[in-house]
């Protein structure tokens, strides 16, 4: 596997792929970071949850229709802003409530019986992500500066500051990790609970919600420690730790058996690409990363 | 006495509609993201010079940006105002929270859900999940605590929220009021039983039968008035009718983050001269196309 | 208008009516006691009053339709148990949870949709019986000996016991006043709150609904005195106030203008026979009272 | 973890669905009055001599009766028991109350609802209108007081309220799970989403895109299990395919009135042999006349 760099002007990573010589199922693959950081985002779903993404999140709504199409065919599939279950879209559109988002739903929640169910502890998982994510996975999508008087008012939190108290666990992701401004030493505004906040722990707020478990940024992937800070577990083949450090603003952690982040099958890709002809996961990555684009031997399964 | 709306033909102007909403009205929008915003109540506050108004809801974008971008708000209380991943930032809303002019009072999805439903069961308060812990908390010094007394926990504590008035955009309705709404209904059923005051549009008023057949979503003694209104969710989706029309979309939020002339220009032409003249300058049957293909559809959202 | 006594065995009062002499519009008609009994209790119901009975309830089921169709066409009816808007029964079945009451209706309100709107003081009248009823109007449903040793356990009282606090006004009704054992001086068992409880007043207990403001009986009519005291303001012409005095065991009050009750019309006994062809009105009465028949000269309007 | 229930085949037999509903457990009986009553499962229930169940809902009738007739049953917390004005007072219910046998926990419909909110919420109790100055509190010392900490009223607070079961009966499922019913739900969606467990019969188990074209009411992932029982609620009534089967009732009224031998025989032929021989018994065609005629429906009330 080989980090072919930033080449790409950003435009869509065909992925064509070639029989390989090491046998009938492995091949040459080429998949690009926006579809590698997907997958990693779809393997944090565990067969059988229930799973939600937020509006606004189109890396995370593509990443659980993976899961569905790939390793978690029986989980439940919660999607955002239209609160249909288990649809099978043909193609994501960059709004997340439209009707292409119901296709093939048996049943659509009401906003209220989706957030009774987060609020009652039935939603197993909720990706999450933030314009700042703290080292106990406190995420800020309200305001950088903080309000009353924002430096840049944010859209929102939506639901977040209610069910990340109570949703099982939490993935958390950015694709903006290496601009230093997001990974920090302390949100600006609290909007959505991570482990330990000013107020408290989860334990002592009395929250029965597990709160982050994965942290999935561009530069690598973070699980959290038993005192709930976030910890480097594997990075994508074009980092290293130095890197990961100087686009963190909190103590890093690293792992003692620090990984490359696996490469993804070809189901995954194929999946990604069929979930998604119009790319909008595209639309959470700069410039400067849809460049990065990988090759590999990549096989028929995990 | 019953704030039931007890006459069998509501129909009216939307000057005569929306002049039933003062000047610091707590007002409640409908529908949510860019789907089945009440855009054409929103332009007609807006050609009548409405001051002051408090909005409250979930997850919405030009509805409340347009109202912002010409200083018709004061106070904010919605859970997110954006245009998701697609056209980002809402340019008027974060202009006005960043220099002070709009205060934004950042509501949470299940917070504002518990007081709607407060008011719906008339009780004055009800007890939410989460939010200990956020600094949403900083933001409502409205909000309380309340003990448990059966478990001993400590929640907070919500008031009950009745909007002065509920503007609802929806695909059929009658003369009388019932309106047919598909889902997601986001909080249009929550606000039409808790507000003071129900205001409709309608894409086309139907006979009652029509309505019936297609299921009553809000019923009309809960509706004001009712205004015939075409293309009065454009440019957000009102399926299934119309798509998104996302050059519009884009247009506005240009012109917006522009401001000053940029701005004028955008209302001058579209918002000014009254709804007549803004449906002649749309390309409808370009947006009603989704439903010929589903290649048909994503070529929308390019 | 002559009482005819009880000389019926309880078959059907077909009600035929003849010209009378005296002008074109004034008729001679017959009518049982079960008929008058419905059209007093319609005529409790002001028009564009939102109105409900529960379960368990013909006569004042059959009174609400007669209401709508003779004096209140503005009225809102809801059904008890099916809870559908205004619906057109072609009959009356005796059970109150039954598609025969939907008829017509556009729409049906959920169970909780009905609730909340009376716990928040959306409906302006309910219909109360009650096994005992006390001079303030307090009624038992629940147990007639008490809890938890009833000698005789009632069915229960639905939801009386919550919105009877907060519906406008209350009707309340028996048709067993003369067994000397429903007007009571003190409840076994309070279920459904009048105007003065051990616990206080409506305005100490803090409730909004206006409490009793009829009790209709198969003897007469009380309204409520201003500390919350039933006052017998009329009795059926074949009912004498020491006939009254004999079957109430609390202090009986009487109006300084006790009246006779107004005769029905012709349009209101035709709505009583239209409504209800089973004459499900009927099974509220005992066989002795079913005999009791009149004979008067009708008009074509009260 | 999620209780929502998975599976995409939860097809099954009436004795194996019971048989997760342990002695003593709490129950949630679907349906209201004589409607949609789940009788097939109450009757496996008796035949599989359950005991020590506590009973929750609103208005209900021969489900209850039945179940306390057996002395499966040790609490009832429902609204009313009974058989209205047509069959009158529960005879096995009120026997059982009035000789100690039966706890009964007499609740009211907002006061139950608000509990199964509670639970559906997943916050630990509520606030409710009314029960001040009712004896229903007298009843319920596991009731608390709460003062709103914005008005300073003070409000009962009733605990959340899961059921351990719920038992619903539909004219419409799929193998999955999927329910379709026909207004008024009465509480079973409230049921549905608050009970630990959903157990459901269904009329007619037919493929998914049916029961999506009639309307999912209860959503597969909510539902434990699926039993195909035609005449499933008989002789409650289960529209649009049966009426109410006026005649049964009046029979079981008579035999659970005199009790002893006669109740033993109405058990032993209609209750003891199982459902395929109890739906011999049934004169279907009858009872399926109702849409014939408006004439035909009303005789079957006669």
């Amino acid at each position: 596997m080989t980090s072919t760099g930033s080449t790409s002007t950003g435009s869509t990573a065909t992925g064509s792929t070639t029989t390989s010589s090491s046998g009938p199922r492995a091949v040459t693959a080429q998949w690009g970071i926006d579809e590698w950081f997907v997958v990693v985002l779809a393997r944090t779903i565990r067969d059988a949850e229930v799973v939600f993404h937020g509006f606004a999140s189109p890396c995370a709504q593509v990443a659980m229709h993976v899961a569905r199409r790939t390793h978690a065919p029986g989980s439940l599939l919660v999607e955002g802003a239209t609160y249909a279950v288990d649809p099978m879209p043909g193609f994501v559109p960059p709004t997340s409530n439209d009707l292409a988002l119901h296709r093939d739903a048996v049943y659509r929640m009401r906003f209220e019986e989706f957030f009774d169910a987060a609020c009652r502890g039935d939603v197993d998982r909720m990706f999450l992500s933030g314009g700042q994510i703290d080292a106990y996975g406190n995420t800020n999508v309200t305001a950088i500066g903080g309000m009353p008087t924002p430096k840049i008012k944010l859209g929102g939190g939506g639901g977040g500051a209610n069910i990340s108290a109570t949703i099982g666990a939490l993935t958390l992701w950015t694709t903006r990790h290496r601009s230093g401004r997001t990974l920090v030493e302390s949100v600006d505004f609290l909007t959505d609970l991570g482990h330990v906040t000013p107020a408290g722990s989860r334990a002592q707020l009395g929250y029965t919600g597990g709160g982050p478990q994965w942290l999935v940024t561009e530069l690598g992937v973070f699980d959290f420690t038993p005192g709930g800070r976030a910890r480097l577990t594997a990075t994508f083949p074009d980092v290293t730790v130095p890197d990961v450090e100087r686009a963190t603003r909190f103590d890093l952690i690293v792992a003692d058996d620090l990984a490359f982040v696996p490469e993804p099958t070809l189901e995954e890709l194929g999946a990604v690409r069929a979930v998604d002809p119009l790319g909008v996961r595209r639309l959470e990555f700069g410039p400067e990363e849809r460049g990065r684009k990988f090759r590999g031997q990549a096989t028929t399964a995990r | 006495m019953t704030t039931f709306q007890l006459g069998t033909d509501k129909r009216t102007t939307l000057a005569d509609a929306v002049a039933r909403v003062p000047d610091g009205a707590t007002v409640a929008l409908g529908g949510g993201l860019s789907a089945r915003l009440p855009m054409a109540l929103v332009r007609e506050l807006v050609r009548q010079g409405r001051r002051g108004l408090r909005v409250v809801g979930s997850a919405h974008g030009m509805d409340v940006d347009l109202l912002v971008a010409v200083g018709a708000v004061a106070v904010s209380e919605e859970s997110y105002v954006g245009f998701e991943q697609d056209l980002g930032l809402a340019p008027a809303f974060r202009r006005a929270a960043e220099n002070g002019t709009l205060e934004v009072r950042e509501s949470s999805c299940v917070t504002i859900l518990a007081q709607l439903r407060a008011a719906e069961m008339g009780v004055p308060f009800l007890p939410v999940r989460g939010l200990k812990g956020t600094d949403l908390l900083g933001l409502h010094p409205e909000y309380a605590r309340v003990t448990c007394p059966f478990t001993g926990e400590e929640l907070v504590a919500v008031p009950a929220l009745s909007p002065d008035v509920a503007l609802i955009h929806a695909p059929l309705g009658d003369a009388g009021g019932n309106l047919h709404l598909d889902q997601p209904y986001v909080l249009d059923e929550r606000f039409a039983h808790a507000a003071r005051l129900v205001l409709a549009t309608v894409e086309r008023i139907a006979p009652t039968a029509d309505v019936a057949g297609a299921g009553v979503t809000v019923p009309a003694h809960r509706v004001a008035a009712v205004v015939e209104a075409p293309f009065g969710a454009h440019p957000s989706s009102c399926y299934p009718l119309y798509a998104y029309d996302r050059g519009h979309l884009a247009e506005y939020v240009k012109a917006a983050a522009t401001g000053g002339d940029a701005l004028r220009a955008y209302l001058d032409r579209y918002v000014r001269p009254g709804e007549e003249a803004y449906r002649d300058l749309l390309d409808g049957g370009r947006l009603t196309s989704w439903t010929a293909s589903e290649q048909q559809w994503m070529e929308l959202f390019r």
